[in-house]
């Protein structure tokens, strides 16, 4: 297997060489890339969409097709995750572990009994999960923070470096670091797994629910000028609201489906236990 | 609303597949309906396109209403007006007939199941739809991820087959994307048909080969062309049948018709056949394929397996058709997508009843099934018939035009090499008949035979079976009209 | 030569594909059953009759069903060749089924629905092949015919029926798919077209003598329902078939097509003049005599009695193809008219080996010697048809024998004169024995007592039926004699 | 020599983009392990983004976000000042593929290792034979 | 001058690449391999690809490497090579 793997590394890479030798060099203005369409992305954007960030321009509008698809992929991703881990749960009595917080006295209770839920006794996964209050209150207070720095970049997509991909993962992370620094029961209780898996769906159909109205005022699929009717404004700066649409639309499903994966992986898709 | 039928073709289903996966959650009986209704929908307007590319030509399609080259396209012509009816009608079909397998053996993740069914659909109409390269890559990979997940829901060993497709599949993929990377970086642009205006002062260019080559072997990676097959057999043997029933048919078929596209429209025939003269090379490649893959379907003893590597044959046929470089060879080549599809579909969709019925797709679970299963099997002898290649079952006439093309590029290699898997298969279904027609066999000579149960699979996994057994038949029928009202205008002008 | 265009032959096709489902649905009452049967039979044959008065006027019946590109469609033509092989077998149809009747019955053999249903296929095939107008349509035909005989062949679904049945498809499929396909082809590559025509589609083309003689003989041996050596070993083993099946297939339908495929190759592919300027006639000539010679001594060696018939069955085979290959107007006819001739007398034979089994269980010649004194009618039968068979009157064979001497001597083949009288002997070396030892042997060791006991009726009124209908043909052998001729006439133009 | 050596470094990125996609691709055939297997797949993918990216440089051009003082007054932008956007783009969506397809992957990996216990495929193929 | 830095990482990329390979250990694998992905989306940034760079620092880095993890955490940390 290593010969072979070698023998098809070295053919492939002396084809690569090959062939890079006959490249323009690089970062060389004149090169075809750079002189055939990406001027008009960059002269155009600002008097077409208004939104100075091209690549947030042509991410969601010249090319907004693409992105569509590539929301539905991390969707996709999520629904497999689920459809291959996720073992439905049953109501089978389970061994349960409480820890009393004074004390720090861990209690295992057998088969079906549980502690009705109080401020002195909490629920812990396993005997060995160590008391870690520090983690726990430091991530307390970080992921507001966090989750508002998500809500900026998705909101200041237009102007700046972000958009909906980076603020849907930041905001999924925080929610994974809550199940990580807590455990996944408490993310669970957080953000159920219904509505995780509706999230998703809702995300990516705002999406393509914005491109199927354009179409139903009388324009081309994702033809975001049709909207200036809906907004009274101008095709423009409909085109501009249309791309914020859209990556509120990707925020949520990347969201949704960071956590739904992180979910499916870590529990192995027994939602009993995280990391 | 008619104008609008690309684009429904894709968002239709996409949007219900969403809808589907939120019915999951709520009512699980609402899914197969929703997932039913879309993929009726993208087969209507499928084929009002393919009636829209008879009547007007080719067909562009601006999304978001922006020109081609800056913003993405659809472009339908003849070749994908053809092929998008095929896969939106089988996968209607196979979609139909799945629900009792569904109901059977994953019955609480119903509505993942169809989320991901009707997605993948999205995706292989996305692949054949598309008029700009980098789209078909994302397309593609929806189809991939939705397809892996649809594959690995299976036996025990379902997992681990799919990995090894996974990995294969992205190798593949990345292949092709970094195909469109060198084409971008030469000629700086990424829709089809103006990569190839901007190709011609470019042939001789080192960077364009290593395109085409890349973008082919990404292709051949994904279409389980000789010798990149290994991935096939297992990951569609182990599968549920439901999901081998929608992959098998369509998966290698619509890469096929990416190859074809390829060619055609991306790289000119000029460049392909003329600049870089390897279509000799291809072609003994492609007969190559079409033995072993005989051979090794021969020596398989489980019916789903032997026919996993049957499918690894037909490959061969179309991309030794394709390369032939004459008319005659590329029809073939075109027709055998869609007689192939049919033909998959058709004997898979048996081995979906067998083992609805049967738990089993052994050669020793076949015993007496004609007796047992005799619907179901005499759609069988349908199917088996058309991929043998017997009048007046469409799988003849493709293969008549691959061999004339064969005879007409003097590659009489290739004509053997249609012949002998055309009898090998004779082989291979006979002795699938044979057990299940004689098998247990009667103690005294023939006389009060045994006594035939009857355990017929359901009305809604036979319906459509016959429902393709016929259209095998209808056509084979119809070649001539298919051939000089669509196929004839896909191969382009001057190509002898 | 003028031509009308006219559904019929698309009915007499279609006719017993459509009674298929009345069958399957009437399966529970046989007697309704086989009278749909019965029905299609006699409509069938109806149909073919009602285009005889046309052709003998002189015209042609064409139909097209649907073209897949130039040169190829699905076409009917009915000429004066393909009329006659109808005639001959929807006629014999009516007789096999009331025969088939008494057979399946007397033995009580399972599955008979599906029995009547393939027979009915292979009818259709048979007809769809016989007024086939290009290569395709004959092709089609040939297939449906070789698949649709093989669940027929091995009815007994036992050990023996599978090896036989593979060896059938081994022959038969294997060769038509191998041979005949990419000969075909090739011929369409050379030619453009696929519609026999009268001197030949390959006549203009610029095929050289060497690609001509592979093409040929690629045919030649593809159809291997001819069974021309050394392609002939399934006939013997398909007869494990029910006694039926044997007769009509493998005694008119299946075989004749073969034959008659063969013929069509001759005279509308390669065309007399082509054949007769290139020497190929001469070879295929040589390859039937040799079948003729070896057949009939193998032939004498037999025991059982259905493989005797058989390997006769090859024999006379190739006369019809050497008398074709003759090419001589004489040696033609009397080949076409063998068509009939042999048909009628070696269907007799073999309804008689059936009926045999059915009434007393024997299949072996050494165990049949008194026997004409329990089943008189039978053996009576039986030493009509054999001497029509070896071609003494007062039985038709005579005449195609006849005229297949003269053809030799007009072609000025003496050698192959000379291999039909010795091959004529041999005929009458094994077939004589049997009808002697089966009336006047020793009472001491006759195996039978001394009581008439036949096979039910459905079983013995055929056979006398086309034994009957044998000697007839000597005094009255039209219209085939007449269709022959008109054939050999549009053919030679002579 | 120096001219060699200038082509070295003027397609660095070239030449390393060749290199990782080539670590990746042997480490996918070659390697044993599962995860191993995966981590390779992904190694494979950035090189590709790698390559798109450095096709998109620009020498003398800067980020793909054009300074304006909020939008009403239009002065002219040349598009030699701005980096080419266009493969960033691509590579963003590029980037959302390879996560989807590793979650995948891992998702697969689970289940193989809750049936076969072990991530090592020689020793799965054996426990299958086995069987 | 950047490019000298570019260089700089860029070789650094392809040790780290090979070492997320090489360790005999997966945990330190996922381990790795993140480091990789920050470097790699450096380089991005690098080059002016904010954009990428950005979704590379959040995914690739962040929340892929979490995925390795978790991925690890539920099957083992054994690997032979």
């Amino acid at each position: 297997m290593r010969i072979i793997g070698l023998i098809i590394v070295v053919v492939t890479g002396a084809l690569l060489i090959y062939a890079a030798t006959d490249f323009p060099a690089w970062s060389d203005p004149a090169s075809p890339a750079s002189t055939y369409l990406s001027p008009y992305y960059i002269e155009k954007t600002m008097e077409e969409t208004s939104v100075p960030n091209i690549v947030t321009a042509v991410l969601a509008d010249y090319r907004g097709f693409d992105t569509m698809f590539e929301t539905t992929v991390i969707f996709s991703a999520g629904v497999v995750c689920f459809f291959l881990l996720r073992i439905p749960r049953r109501e089978e009595p389970e061994i349960r572990y409480y820890r009393h917080v004074l004390t720090g006295v861990t209690i295992q209770l057998k088969e079906g009994y549980k502690i009705p839920p109080s401020a002195d006794f909490e629920r812990i996964d396993a005997v060995w999960t160590p008391p870690d209050l520090i983690i726990k209150t430091g991530c307390r207070i970080l992921i507001p923070f966090i989750q508002l720095f998500a809500l900026y970049v998705i909101a200041h997509g237009h102007h700046s470096p972000g958009g909906g991909f980076q603020g849907g993962v930041i905001l999924g992370a925080s929610i994974i670091l809550l199940a990580i620094s807590h455990d996944l029961r408490t993310a669970v209780r957080r953000m159920s797994e219904k509505l995780i898996a509706i999230l998703c769906a809702v995300g990516v159909s705002i999406y393509a629910g914005t491109g199927a109205l354009c179409l139903l005022l009388k324009q081309n699929f994702l033809d975001y000028s049709a909207l200036a009717g809906v907004l009274h404004v101008d095709p423009i700066t409909a085109r501009s609201h249309g791309i914020l649409m859209v990556e509120i639309g990707v925020g949520i499903a990347v969201m949704a489906t960071m956590i739904w994966i992180y979910n499916n992986i870590s529990s192995a898709g027994r939602y009993r236990q995280g990391l | 609303m008619n104008e609008q039928y690309p684009a429904l073709l894709v968002v239709v289903p996409l949007l219900s597949a969403l809808a589907i996966s939120v019915a999951g959650w709520v009512n699980k009986r609402l899914c197969f309906p929703i997932a039913v209704a879309a993929l009726g929908v993208s087969a209507w307007s499928s084929v009002g396109l393919l009636f829209r590319v008879l009547n007007e030509g080719a067909i562009v399609y601006k999304l978001g209403g922006w020109l081609p080259p800056m913003g993405i396209a659809y472009y339908i012509d003849y070749l994908n007006g053809l092929v998008l009816p095929v896969v939106s009608i089988v996968a209607l079909l196979n979609l139909i007939s799945s629900k009792k397998i569904v109901e059977q053996q994953f019955p609480d993740k119903a509505g993942p199941f169809y989320t991901l069914y009707v997605l993948m659909v999205t995706g292989l109409l996305g692949i054949v739809v598309t008029g700009d390269a980098f789209n078909l890559y994302v397309l593609l990979e929806i189809a991939s991820l939705t397809g892996y997940g649809l594959l690995a829901m299976g036996e025990e060993r379902a997992p681990l087959a799919t990995l090894n497709y996974l990995y294969m599949g992205t190798i593949g993929a990345c292949f092709y994307l970094l195909g469109i990377g060198y084409l971008y970086i030469v000629t700086g642009s990424l829709n089809m048909v103006d990569i190839a205006r901007l190709l011609p002062p470019l042939y001789q260019s080192k960077a364009v080969l290593a395109a085409f080559i890349i973008c082919m072997v990404g292709v051949w990676l994904k279409m389980a062309f000789f010798p990149l097959h290994a991935w096939l057999p297992n990951a569609y043997t182990y599968a549920n049948s439901a999901s081998s029933g929608l992959i098998a048919p369509l998966m290698t078929k619509v890469m096929v018709y990416v190859m074809i596209r390829l060619i055609l429209t991306v790289f000119t025939p000029a460049f392909v056949f003329s600049t870089l003269a390897v279509s000799h090379y291809i072609v003994w490649l492609a007969c190559i394929a079409i033995v072993i893959g005989a051979v090794l379907a021969l020596k398989e003893r489980n019916l789903k397996k032997m026919l996993t590597y049957i499918v690894v044959a037909e490959v061969g046929y179309m991309v030794g058709g394709a390369w032939l470089g004459n008319r005659a060879g590329l029809t073939g080549a075109v027709l055998h997508i869609v007689n192939d599809a049919l033909m998959t579909l058709c004997v898979f969709l048996v081995v979906g009843n067998i083992v609805y019925k049967v738990k089993g797709y052994a050669f020793a679970d076949l015993k007496g099934l004609f007796s047992k299963m005799p619907f179901t099997m005499g759609a069988f002898v349908i199917g088996a018939l058309s991929i043998i290649g017997v009048p007046p079952t469409c799988g003849f006439f493709s293969k008549w035009y691959l061999i004339l093309g064969a005879i007409q590029a003097h590659q009489y290699g290739f004509m053997v090499a249609l012949l002998f898997s055309s009898l090998i298969n004779v082989v291979l279904f006979f002795r699938v008949f044979e057990i299940g027609f004689y098998e247990p066999f009667s103690d005294h000579e023939g006389h009060e035979h045994h006594p035939a149960v009857m355990a017929e699979a359901p009305l809604t996994m036979l319906v459509p079976l016959y429902v393709v057994a016929i259209s095998l038949i209808l056509v084979g029928l119809y070649t001539g009209d298919i051939v000089n009202h669509i196929v004839q205008f896909v191969i382009p002008k001057g190509f002898m | 030569m003028e031509t009308i265009t006219s559904i019929r032959p698309l009915l007499a096709v279609l006719v017993s594909l459509l009674i298929i489902p009345l069958v399957v649905v009437s399966s529970r009452s046989p007697n309704v059953r086989e009278s749909w049967t019965f029905v299609a039979a006699v409509a069938k044959f109806l149909i073919v009759l009602s285009m005889l008065p046309v052709i003998l006027k002189g015209t042609e019946i064409v139909y097209t069903v649907v073209q897949f590109m130039p040169g190829a469609a699905i076409k009917f033509r009915v000429d004066a060749l393909g009329m006659l092989f109808a005639l001959v077998s929807s006629s014999l149809w009516i007789i096999t089924s009331a025969y088939s009747i008494g057979y399946m019955r007397g033995l009580k053999e399972h599955g008979q629905t599906r029995y009547f249903c393939f027979f009915a296929i292979c009818l259709s095939a048979t007809i769809g092949a016989a007024f086939s107008a290009n290569l395709l349509t004959l092709y089609l035909f040939y297939e449906i015919l070789s698949l649709a005989t093989y669940p027929l062949v091995t009815h007994h679904q036992d050990l023996e029926a599978r090896s036989s049945g593979r060896k059938y498809l081994l022959y038969v499929v294997g060769a038509s798919i191998g041979l005949v396909l990419p000969a075909m082809l090739i011929c369409y590559n050379l030619a453009g077209t696929l519609e026999f025509s009268k001197n030949g589609i390959l006549a203009g083309t610029a095929a050289s003598p060497s690609l001509l003689f592979i093409l040929l003989f690629m045919f030649v041996f593809g159809f291997a329902k001819s069974a021309i050596m050394p392609m002939h070993s399934w006939l013997p083993a398909a007869m494990v078939a029910p006694t039926p099946v044997s007769a009509l297939l493998h005694a008119v339908a299946v075989v004749k097509v073969g034959v008659f495929s063969i013929i069509r190759i001759l005279t509308g592919v390669f065309g007399i003049q082509l054949l007769s300027s290139s020497h190929l006639g001469i070879a295929v000539c040589c390859v039937a005599a040799f079948t003729i010679l070896v057949g009939s001594f193998i032939a004498l060696s037999q025991d059982g009695l259905k493989r005797l018939l058989a390997f006769s069955t090859i024999a006379q085979l190739s006369y019809i193809v050497l008398g074709v290959a003759l090419l001589s107007p004489k040696g033609m006819t009397g080949g076409m008219l063998h068509i009939a001739m042999h048909a009628f007398g070696k269907i007799t034979l073999f309804f008689c080996a059936g009926a045999i089994f059915v009434a007393t269980g024997k299949k072996n010649i050494s165990e049949m010697i008194g026997i004409g004194r329990r089943m008189p009618v039978t053996m009576a039968a039986f030493f009509i048809a054999s001497l029509s068979i070896i071609g003494v009157p007062p039985c038709g064979g005579f005449i195609s024998k006849w005229y297949l001497a003269l053809g030799t001597l007009q072609a000025h083949q003496i050698g192959f004169l000379v291999v039909l009288l010795f091959s004529s002997l041999l005929n009458a070396a094994y077939f004589i024995p049997i009808t002697y030892k089966a009336f006047f042997c020793r009472p001491e060791d006759a195996m039978f007592e001394n009581k008439v006991q036949e096979a039910p009726a459905f079983c013995v009124v055929p056979l006398v039926i086309t034994a009957t209908i044998s000697v007839i043909l000597l005094f009255y052998p039209q219209p085939f004699l007449r269709l022959a001729r008109m054939m050999v006439q549009s053919i030679t133009g002579a | 020599m120096t001219d060699l050596i200038s082509t070295v470094v003027a397609k660095y990125n070239y030449w390393i983009y060749i290199t990782l996609m080539m670590i990746g691709l042997y480490a996918m055939i070659a390697k044993n392990n599962l995860v191993k297997k995966i981590v390779g797949m992904n190694i494979f993918q950035t090189a590709i983004i790698l390559f798109y990216v450095s096709i998109g440089v620009k020498k003398g051009g800067t980020i793909p976000i054009l300074e304006h003082a909020h939008g009403h007054e239009h002065h002219v932008v040349h598009a030699v000042d701005y980096i080419n956007p266009l493969p960033h783009v691509l590579m963003l969506t590029a980037i959302v593929v390879g996560v989807a397809t590793l979650g995948v992957a891992l998702a697969l990996a689970i289940r193989i290792y809750n049936n076969y216990n072990t991530l090592e495929e020689d020793e799965i193929l054996t426990q299958v034979r086995e069987k | 001058m950047i490019w000298p830095i570019d260089l700089a990482i860029l070789t650094l990329v392809v040790i780290a690449s090979i070492g997320a390979l090489m360790v005999k250990d997966l945990l330190g694998a996922a381990i790795l391999f993140g480091a990789y992905s920050f470097m790699m989306c450096l380089l991005w940034s690098i080059m002016g690809a904010v954009d990428v760079a950005f979704t590379e620092a959040s995914v690739g880095a962040g929340v892929s490497t979490v995925f390795f993890v978790a991925a690890v955490f539920r099957t083992s940390r054994r690997t032979k090579d």
